[in-house]
């Protein structure tokens, strides 16, 4: 009996969850075996053709990385949800849209207009841009247009399961594996991971006290603290008590709080919005003055409880910046 | 397991409440349009759904039409919601299958056109069908009454308060601040307008308080702290230290007599400052108890520094010839220091009563800047027989030149100060006017001095009141319409030398006058007390913007609070008069008497619980809870909240970070249907 | 302690005996003021009575003016700038339909005004900013044994109660007696001195000065001090009328400010007590600690 | 929407103060702008910020938050949590585009109906002057680059009929067998 | 070794390799700019059928300095690693280290010994990785040889089982230090303003030193295949000094105090294409010598030598190009730190006919001579006692405003700048990385293949068949950057070339594979 096909597929994404992969290859006594990768664009060239002679289904599964910025990523992420019996976003971008969603905060002008014209170390006296159409001579290379908003996956096509983290972990993606080859799996657009939050498996988690009150929020670098001790006892934010466990509480085996990289838990719309909820209530002042003053220990909210989730979030994106025709 | 949309059959009913709410929501049109929505079997408008056949409807459907859902548009839960459960429940679904919109209050009420507010209508319809899929059957939990009562206040409205509880056999606890109860009632010298003497009827209801089995009676007193719920409150009460043994002392006022001081020194604040008392006193002859209290800021035995804790420092300076006098009875005591009791009780009775306005707060008027400005309370205790003067009424001013005290030949009583103005309080404290007249007429007794009258209105709804007025007027007192405008001692003419002259626009005659006078009395106002706000927190009640306490309904539930368990009677609620908060006194009684008789109050299921496999044990919840109902299970590493102490405000719920804590009736996904449902409308 | 200073009309006219002693004394206290540049009328006076519209936006460029100073406390000095710019301020932030006329005024001018700079009278800043024991540490030369009667006029009390009590004021009363003087207590504290009236009913509004006056004098007071340009005119400048009217009520009236100037010692071209028609002789002697 | 546009605003109010204060200002008759969409909870300490973000995104253009005034929580303190995560969640929401006015904590106690009254006008008034804020359409507008990119891509592949190219093949498999 | 065992094994590593080249290609593109689905190479002809331009494009933008905008500097690290999956630690360490400038706060001794040392695991590591999965196949099993051996596998198969075995387990090794200190290997944490988040335990001591002292060994190995493969083999020694693979620019790369390379940190120095010196100059300097040229048909800029100003993509003694990488380093410094580098240093100089070296082909040379210095380097930090000292933090007192860090990524030079508000919080945020820094010169290899290879073209039927075999030799030798996007088996370079004739019309186009 053939091996089932399994594909794997990137988008706006590092290449970190890659190396995740690869990790688990690595590992030869694991699941790869179990399965045949036939697509890989970096293992061996592919036709879109290729792809779309395929019988819708003929996949298996397949893990497909990063976000959505480009009319080319959809096509393929379109193409290949209807080429896979299982499509399933691997890693914080395809499930959350990840940090690259952070631009969902600026305008795509912004970020032209720096890197071409402003950045201190650009020189360009005749305001050059990249064009998307461009012709020097009778030539016209060409290039892709990028979208106004970083999209997660599911925002583009419908998806069966999500594997977090950034990256993901070995385990994670084989257990995954097991489950899709076993068959027995949880129901259509589950998370691949634990639904508790990460405190439960955080080697700190006892040394919290339960009458924590925040007096002042201080950031990482402000201070030298316990490497023990609950970070949230100790007035640094960790995203932890709103984020999925899985990753074996890696950053703060780091000595670093959490960033919330596994997003939130089943019974959660929005990451952010909780995180602030429970950070902010449990604020110690009572005046608004006071509690402006502490809370001001948190300057950058959106980066803070948004950092992997923007695309996600009830609101997705800063709600005033243009869209419009995506010509430059 | 949540219903999902094709399991729910909801029956949705729209109320017409007669032309309240058809008025402005076309009803036939909202039911209609709720009729299409997805698990409505059936929708209806109708008259009164409050109605007995309005119910009788609803379980009929039940039955017929196999409905497991059903949501009612008409008033505001708050008056309905629970006999709409009852229907329900009636009809054989449990009754928190139930939903109820609110289109009377929250829109016929408030809008004025009718398509809007009946597309608000059909919103707030919409909301609640998509809600009421996600409702799950709730057990309401019964919690037993402690059969004993606290009343707080000892005037009249708490003394007959508490003596209707003890008469019906129940055990009383009556806390009153100062050293004896009978609160305003107890100085005023007559009451309006039978002119009955307010001690003579006053005191044996007094003395059965101070001799009723059922009462125990604590002057001298103050809650400090309530804890718990309906039918199991824990109180904290303070007993002031009198530096006397209550049980001890026999109300001889042996000391009293024997008291260095030979004659009384000190300001006495029963007679308003007019008369005079000593170190130790009983603050009037009636008091109750009869137990006389030292106060250490006079007494030479006591140091005028205090120790870092507020308590006076005895100095053992003074030969101490009341300890003598007092002999073996031994109740003077010197180390006396405040002591905490705690008791436990299912109901409440709040009685603190008023303050009277201070008139320095119009300087106009002149009070406390000329000294025969007086305050209507003050000339209650110097008409009174037992008061500072005996009953004569005499001037403070400067006194005749052969040393005589001036007796007044003309007097003023101004109205409404400190009510019915803008500046002060706004509201008019009704017993002015007749309190007024009543002055007006035992000073004339008194003094035969003219009188004038300065009134905006003259307000007498009450038996008897408006043939007083007329009495008053044929006795010849003058009543000049129009608000004062200043009083000063400043003279325009020789014949306003030396006297006070109240200016004043004659708004009958059309003309500003100028009416030179010996006394003016100032008709001064109710308000609530300085402390009703820290009262009011103490006992978990709700205060209006004036100030008073606020009672649960003005109509429907005078005497409730919007805490189960807690009723107001008296003044702390409102200006009234003496018949009026007697009557609610009574009321307030009975209230308790009744929940105490059935013996359990239902608690409504709206607690939280958190799910046990779900939460992370990151604890962020826990020091969220006011009631310390979450723990923190150690050896599982989890969070767990105890129900019995959760009162079910969801703070924790919107505060988990991992979602991982439930408030039944108020779960994230029927508050997010709603909101869907509201919105997907338009 | 800094504000921006708006003077008005009166301040460099006939009230300039007011700046001219005002500024030494704040000066002498350590409180900045400055002028804001360019101010125009506050829009009191007849303005307020026939079109509100443009008399709130007079007052609201003024107010504009001074938020651009940065400084977010306005110095009024005279009683009628202080109430029309209040009253301005107040129509703006209450009245959307103002704010409205008013904005689009002031945008033709590329201004705009927030709304949100404190009107404060000196007395008002006496008293809660630099506070009595600052002043009394002043006072070189205290008033000692002079009788005054604090006159507080309408303006600065009605109808806007901001610092003090509209029926009986007291501010002055604290000050003066701080300054070391004998405070005269009379009920006329803010009987109207006539105001315009003066000019267009003299009967009715010279009466109500001498009523001032004659109390004033029956009371023994030796001065009347006041804080409005307006009523320091009226009962300073009529005594002729009102004698021949009704009987000579000859007593200075001067401003609070000047009394602060003397008591401090600060020199007669600060105090500028020979600007007054009724002239005030009193010569303070140091005190003994002095 | 053929009717001219008008805000809408979802309120969360506190069962004891706020939700009590808009009964009585029904029972006084008191007038005040239809936009407003009640939801009753029983305490503004409830209010979880998703809610708010929620009824943005689904169309409100204001959401309004009661309860009692600081001090007279019925449960003590549930209205200084709801303070605390206002204060960083309106912080926040500026930083996403959201103007402070869309989003109102007012302290309402059972006694005033007529602030209510007043609230509800005013923030339907600056709501007004501020236009809508129309997620719901903002969203649609954002996507429709996808949309439009799916529908092409189908009609393509419509148009292409089925692929001739060889099925695909791993390989890596051949170099292994090699 | 059981065949089936050997199967899966060799499936296990096919896929890894396949997995690191999908990494490499997408990441070690400029920060904000990556090579998305393919690179794409469009060669325009002239009317005799000549070449007459060839564009590289660089299709994507991420804008990662625009959304850093209102970010508090600390969560720099962070966010930029995920720049780049493959070489999240040298984004992580370069940003680190423009926080200590910003906040003027030097890291304690013991802090700055832990990211040197876990700096240093990272180069090793990742060059370990290259070698022998990515570039080194071509070599060691030979261009010529058929595609399908060209792999792991290939030089399995020369240099037998056990050294699959060893290259796979050192690296594991690796990760495991870089994890111990960063949480994860992908995206660590430790890096702060003022030293690292995170002590070593003085018990985890020997583990360590055992594998620094399995790692020397393991690059000294790895440089003894190479010169038994490559360098006895005259063919492969031509094929590196070929001229289609020289290019005689200037060279950028840090140097320590002695002029000798450093990773980590050091001064900048430049030297022209006859090996001199031109520029030294620190981080804070960088922007009066670097600079960069934006070209409207790629996302991608092409960075040159401020000073010399923007002379288009030309070579020789004037160029204002440089390159940047294994090469570039050594031909920039003038010697290695430790003895058995240094040794290995001059044996490569004096082979390749002395400094500079113009050969693109070098740098797999010069890589594995840097493998040997990262593996001493290694050795030597976790031999200082104070190592495991815990005082490896400093807490910044200073008020920010503006900092600069630079570090050697494994494939060049790696610029970051920060300005922020009072508060830390990033006004302003510019990355230079090493592929901005080869771009020009990738550029040009890639023209100069396409003209070699394609003269007199008439119609499709002209073009060679090898052509993209060409083409990505060319570039491939730069190693990441757009070159890992072609390391991937011979054979299947993931790039398009479009071809068009003198009417603009496509006259064919070629996918690799």
């Amino acid at each position: 009996m053939p091996k089932p096909k399994v594909a794997f597929y990137w988008c706006a994404s590092c290449g970190g969850c890659e190396e995740t992969v690869v990790d688990l290859a690595e590992d030869i006594l694991g699941v790869v075996e179990k399965v045949d990768i036939v697509l890989w664009p970096v293992a061996m060239d592919f036709k879109y053709k290729d792809v779309a002679a395929l019988a819708d289904g003929a996949l298996f599964a397949t893990l497909l990385n990063g976000a959505i910025r480009t009319s080319e990523q959809e096509e393929l992420a379109a193409l290949l949800r209807r080429k896979s019996r299982y499509l399933i976003a691997y890693g914080a971008c395809a499930q959350l849209g990840g940090i690259p969603a952070l631009a969902n905060q600026f305008s795509r002008e912004q970020v032209l207009r720096f890197n071409y014209e402003d950045a201190p170390s650009v020189v360009n006296p005749d305001h050059t841009r990249p064009q998307v159409h461009f012709e020097e001579a009778g030539r016209t290379p060409h290039l892709p247009e990028f979208r106004h908003v970083v999209r997660a996956l599911d925002q583009v096509v419908d998806v069966d399961f999500y594997i977090p983290g950034c990256p993901p972990t070995p385990n994670l993606t084989r257990a995954a594996f097991e489950a899709l080859l076993s068959g027995n799996l949880p129901p259509k657009g589950s998370v691949l991971a634990p639904d508790v939050a990460l405190c439960e498996e955080c080697a700190r988690k006892a040394s919290k006290p339960t009458n924590v009150a925040f007096t002042e929020f201080k950031r990482p670098h402000q201070a030298l603290w316990d490497s023990g001790q609950c970070f949230l006892a100790q007035g640094l934010v960790c995203m932890g008590p709103a984020t999925r466990r899985g990753c074996g509480a890696a950053c703060p085996q780091g000595n670093m709080p959490c960033t919330g990289c596994f997003g939130p838990t089943s019974r959660v719309r929005d990451q952010g919005a909780k995180m602030l909820s429970s950070l902010s209530a449990n604020v110690a002042a009572r005046d608004e003055e006071g509690i402006r003053r502490i809370l001001d220990g948190l300057p950058d909210p959106v980066g803070t409880f948004y950092r992997y989730g923007l695309a996600k979030s009830l609101l997705r994106r800063k709600v005033n910046l243009p869209t419009g025709s995506n010509g430059h | 397991m949540k219903a999902t949309r094709d399991e729910v059959r909801i029956g949705f009913y729209v109320c017409h409440c007669g032309h309240n709410i058809a008025a402005l929501v076309d009803c036939p049109a909202v039911a209609r349009y709720v009729g299409t929505l997805p698990g409505v079997v059936l929708s209806r408008d109708y008259k009164y759904m409050c109605s007995d056949p309005g119910q009788e409807l609803i379980q009929q459907d039940i039955r017929e039409h196999r409905l497991n859902r059903v949501v009612v548009a008409s008033c505001s839960p708050l008056l309905h919601e629970h006999t709409f459960r009852s229907a329900v429940e009636a009809g054989g679904l449990n009754p928190f299958y139930f939903h109820m919109v609110n289109i009377r209050e929250h829109d016929s009420w408030v809008h004025t056109d009718r398509i809007l507010a009946t597309e608000k209508a059909k919103a707030l319809a919409r909301a609640a069908i998509e809600r009421v899929a996600h409702h799950k059957p709730l057990e309401i939990k019964k919690v037993p009454i402690h059969p004993d009562v606290l009343v707080v206040g000892g005037g009249i409205a708490g003394i007959h308060a508490a003596l209707t509880l003890a008469n019906a056999g129940k055990k009383v606890y009556l806390v009153e601040r100062e050293p004896s109860i009978g609160g305003h009632m107890a100085r005023f010298d007559k009451t309006f307008p039978t002119l009955d003497c307010a001690a003579c009827i006053l005191t044996p209801k007094m003395s059965e308080v101070g001799s009723h089995p059922n009462i125990t009676l604590w002057t001298y007193s103050e809650v400090v702290k309530v804890d718990g719920y309906v039918g199991n409150y824990t109180v904290q009460v303070k007993r002031k230290a009198r530096y006397i043994h209550e049980d001890l002392c026999t109300g001889c006022q042996d000391c009293i007599a024997n008291c260095v001081y030979k004659e009384p020194k000190f300001a006495d604040e029963f007679n308003e400052g007019l008369g005079k008392r000593k170190p130790v006193f009983i603050p009037f002859p009636q008091a109750t108890p009869q137990v006389v209290l030292i106060d250490p800021e006079v007494c030479l035995n006591f140091k005028r520094n205090k120790n870092p804790d507020g308590t006076p420092v005895v100095s053992d300076k003074c030969k101490k010839t009341c300890v003598e006098a007092c002999g073996e009875r031994g109740a003077i005591d010197f180390t006396q220091k405040d002591e905490l009791r705690e008791i436990r009780v299912g109901t409440i009775i709040v009685c603190t009563g008023f303050q009277t306005f201070d008139a320095r707060r119009v300087p106009a008027y002149g009070y406390g800047i000329y000294p025969n400005v007086y305050t209507a309370l003050e000339i209650e205790r110097l008409v009174n027989a037992s008061g500072p003067t005996g009953g004569e009424v005499v001037l403070r001013g400067p006194k005749n030149p052969d040393g005589t005290p001036r007796k007044p030949r003309s007097i003023g009583i101004i109205h409404c100060v400190g009510s019915r103005d803008k500046k002060t309080n706004l509201w008019c404290s009704r017993v002015c006017c007749m309190y007024s007249m009543k002055l007006a007429h035992l000073l004339k007794e008194h003094t035969g001095a003219e009188i004038y009258n300065f009134y905006i209105d003259i307000r007498t709804p009450g038996k008897g009141y408006e043939e007083f007025y007329n009495k008053l007027l044929e006795e010849g007192t003058h009543f000049i319409r129009g608000r004062v405008g200043e009083v000063t001692d400043w003279a325009m003419t020789p014949e306003e030398e030396g006297k006070l002259v109240i200016r004043v626009e004659d708004t009958l005659a059309g003309v500003v006058r100028r009416i030179p006078v010996d006394m003016v009395v100032l008709a001064t106002g109710l308000e609530p007390r300085a402390d009703a706000a820290e009262v009011r927190r103490l006992f978990n009640m709700s205060c209006g913007g004036d100030g008073w306490f606020l009672e649960r309904h003005p109509k429907l539930a005078p005497v409730n609070t919007f805490t189960d368990g807690v009723f107001l009677a008296g003044c702390c609620q409102g200006p009234k008069d003496i018949p009026d908060t007697v009557a609610q006194a009574g009321a307030a009684a009975a209230e308790a008497l009744a929940l105490i008789d059935r013996g359990y109050v239902e608690q409504e299921p709206n607690t939280a619980h958190i799910l046990d496999n779900e939460c992370s044990g990151c604890k962020s919840c826990i020091p969220l809870c006011p009631y310390t109902a979450i723990l923190f299970d150690e050896t599982r590493q989890k969070a767990y909240i105890n129900e019995a102490l959760c009162k079910g405000c969801g703070t924790c719920v919107g505060s988990c970070p991992s979602g991982s804590i439930v408030q039944n009736l108020f779960e994230d996904e029927e508050i997010f249907s709603e909101i869907r449902g509201v919105l997907a409308y338009d | 302690m800094k504000y921006a200073y708006f003077p008005g009309c009166s301040l460099k006219g006939t009230g300039r005996a007011y700046e001219e002693s005002l500024l030494p004394v704040l000066r002498h206290l350590g409180v900045e003021v400055q002028e804001i540049e360019d101010w125009n009328c506050c829009g009191a006076t007849a303005y307020m009575a026939v079109d509100e519209g443009k008399a709130c936006a007079a007052a609201a460029r003024n107010l504009a003016l001074a938020e651009r100073t940065g400084l977010r406390q306005m110095l009024a000095p005279c009683s009628a700038c202080y109430l029309v710019l209040n009253k301005a301020q107040h129509y703006l932030n209450e009245y959307p339909a103002m704010r409205r006329v008013v904005t689009r005024a002031l945008d033709s001018v590329g201004l705009q005004c927030r709304g949100d700079t404190a009107v404060r009278h000196p007395l008002d800043v006496l008293l809660h900013d630099v506070g009595l024991d600052a002043i009394k540490q002043k006072v070189t030369r205290p008033l000692t044994g002079l009788k005054v009667a604090p006159y507080y006029g309408c303006q600065i009390v009605r109808p806007y109660a901001t610092f003090d009590d509209q029926a009986n004021p007291e501010s002055m009363d604290k000050l003066l007696a701080a300054l070391g003087a004998t405070v005269v207590r009379w009920p006329l504290k803010t009987k109207c001195c006539g105001g315009s009236l003066t000019g267009t009913l003299p009967e009715a509004g010279l009466r109500l000065s001498y009523i001032l006056l004659k109390e004033a004098l029956k009371r023994g007071a030796d001065v009347i001090a006041t804080v409005c340009p307006l009523c320091q005119f009226n009962l300073d400048s009529y005594h002729a009328k009102i004698a021949a009217r009704w009987e000579p009520v000859r007593i200075p009236t001067v401003y609070f400010s000047q009394l602060m100037g003397l008591a401090f010692g600060l020199p007669a071209e600060q105090t500028v007590l020979h600007r007054g028609m009724v002239p005030l002789r009193f010569e303070p002697a140091p005190a003994a600690h002095a | 929407m053929t009717k001219e546009w008008s805000p809408r605003i979802v309120a969360f109010f506190c069962n004891w103060c706020t939700y009590t204060a808009a009964d009585l200002a029904g029972v006084s008759r008191l007038k005040y702008a239809p936009n407003v969409r009640i939801i009753r909870l029983m305490c503004s300490g409830r209010v979880d910020p998703q809610f708010i973000l929620d009824a943005l995104a689904r169309g409100a253009d204001g959401v309004l938050i009661g309860g009692c005034h600081p001090g007279d929580c019925h449960y003590v303190e549930g209205n200084y949590k709801m303070l605390r995560r206002f204060t960083l969640l309106r912080r926040m929401l500026a930083d996403l585009g959201i103007e402070p006015e869309r989003v109102r904590l007012e302290w309402i106690s059972a006694a005033e109906g007529e602030k209510v009254k007043r609230v509800i006008n005013e923030m339907t008034e600056q709501l007004k002057a501020l236009g809508p804020l129309g997620l719901p359409r903002k969203f649609a507008e954002w996507d429709r680059e996808v949309i439009a990119l799916a529908r092409e891509v189908q009609d393509r592949e419509a148009a292409a009929g089925p692929c001739p190219e060889r099925p695909l093949t791993p390989e890596p498999q051949e170099a292994v067998h090699a | 070794m059981e065949p089936a065992v050997q199967q899966t094994f060799n499936q296990g590593n096919l896929r890894a390799n396949a997995a690191y080249r999908a990494a490499r290609r997408q990441v070690t593109i400029d920060p904000i700019t990556r090579l998305e689905g393919h690179g794409k190479i469009d060669i325009y002809l002239d009317e005799k059928g000549d070449v007459e331009r060839a564009y590289l494009q660089v299709p994507e933008l991420r804008g990662f300095e625009v959304f850093s905008l209102g970010r508090p500097a600390e969560d720099m690290p962070q966010i930029t690693s995920r720049i780049c999956g493959v070489c999240p630690t040298a984004h992580h360490m370069a940003s680190t280290k423009c926080l200590d400038d910003l906040y003027q706060v030097e890291p304690t001794s013991a802090g700055r010994k832990i990211r040197e040392l876990v700096y240093n695991t990272f180069v090793l590591e990742d060059h370990a990785l290259h070698f022998y999965v990515l570039g080194g196949p071509d070599f060691i099993v030979g261009p010529e040889a058929p595609p399908a051996e060209r792999n792991i596998v290939g030089v399995i198969g020369k240099v037998g089982l056990e050294a699959g075995k060893r290259v796979i387990t050192t690296r594991k090794r690796l990760r495991e230090l870089i994890a111990y200190f960063g949480g994860k290997v992908v995206h660590p944490v430790l890096g702060l303003p003022g030293g690292v988040s995170k002590p070593l335990a003085p018990a985890d001591l020997p583990g360590f030193q055992q594998l620094a002292r399995d790692a020397v060994a393991f690059a000294e190995w790895t440089l003894q295949i190479f010169r038994d493969v490559v360098l006895k083999n005259p063919e492969y020694v031509a094929l590196i000094t070929a001229d289609a693979f020289t290019h005689r620019t200037c060279y950028m790369g840090l140097v320590d105090a002695q002029n000798r390379v450093n990773f980590y940190d050091g001064k900048l120095r430049v030297v022209d294409c006859e090996g001199r010196e031109l520029y030294q100059f620190t981080a804070r300097q960088y922007r009066e010598f670097v600079a960069e040229h934006v070209e409207p048909w790629s996302y991608m800029k092409f960075t040159f030598l401020r000073p010399r100003g923007w002379k288009d993509f030309v070579e020789g003694p004037d160029t204002s190009l440089y390159a940047v990488g294994p090469l570039a380093r050594l031909n920039a410094a003038d010697g290695l730190a430790t003895p058995r580098a240094q040794a290995a240093y001059e044996e490569f100089y004096r082979t390749l006919g002395g400094k500079p070296v113009h050969h693109t082909l070098a740098n797999h040379w010069a890589r594995v001579i840097e493998m040997v210095y990262a593996a001493e380097r290694i050795a030597e930090l976790l031999d200082d006692p104070e190592i495991t000292s815990p005082d490896v933090r400093r807490v910044p007192t200073a008020t920010p405003r503006e900092g600069m860090g630079v570090v050697e990524a494994p494939r060049g030079t790696l610029f970051h700048h920060y300005q922020t508000d009072e508060r830390g919080l990033i006004t302003m945020a510019n990355m230079i990385v090493a592929t901005g820094n080869n771009a020009a010169r990738i550029a040009m290899s890639v023209e100069r293949a396409a003209k070699a290879l394609l003269r007199g073209v008439r119609d499709a039927a002209q073009i060679p068949e090898g052509l993209l075999n060409k083409v990505e030799m060319a570039f491939r030798a730069y190693d990441p950057c757009l070159g890992c996007a072609t390391h991937t088996l011979p054979g299947h370079t993931p790039l398009r070339v479009r071809i068009f004739g003198a009417d603009r019309r496509l006259l064919a186009e070629q996918v690799q594979g």
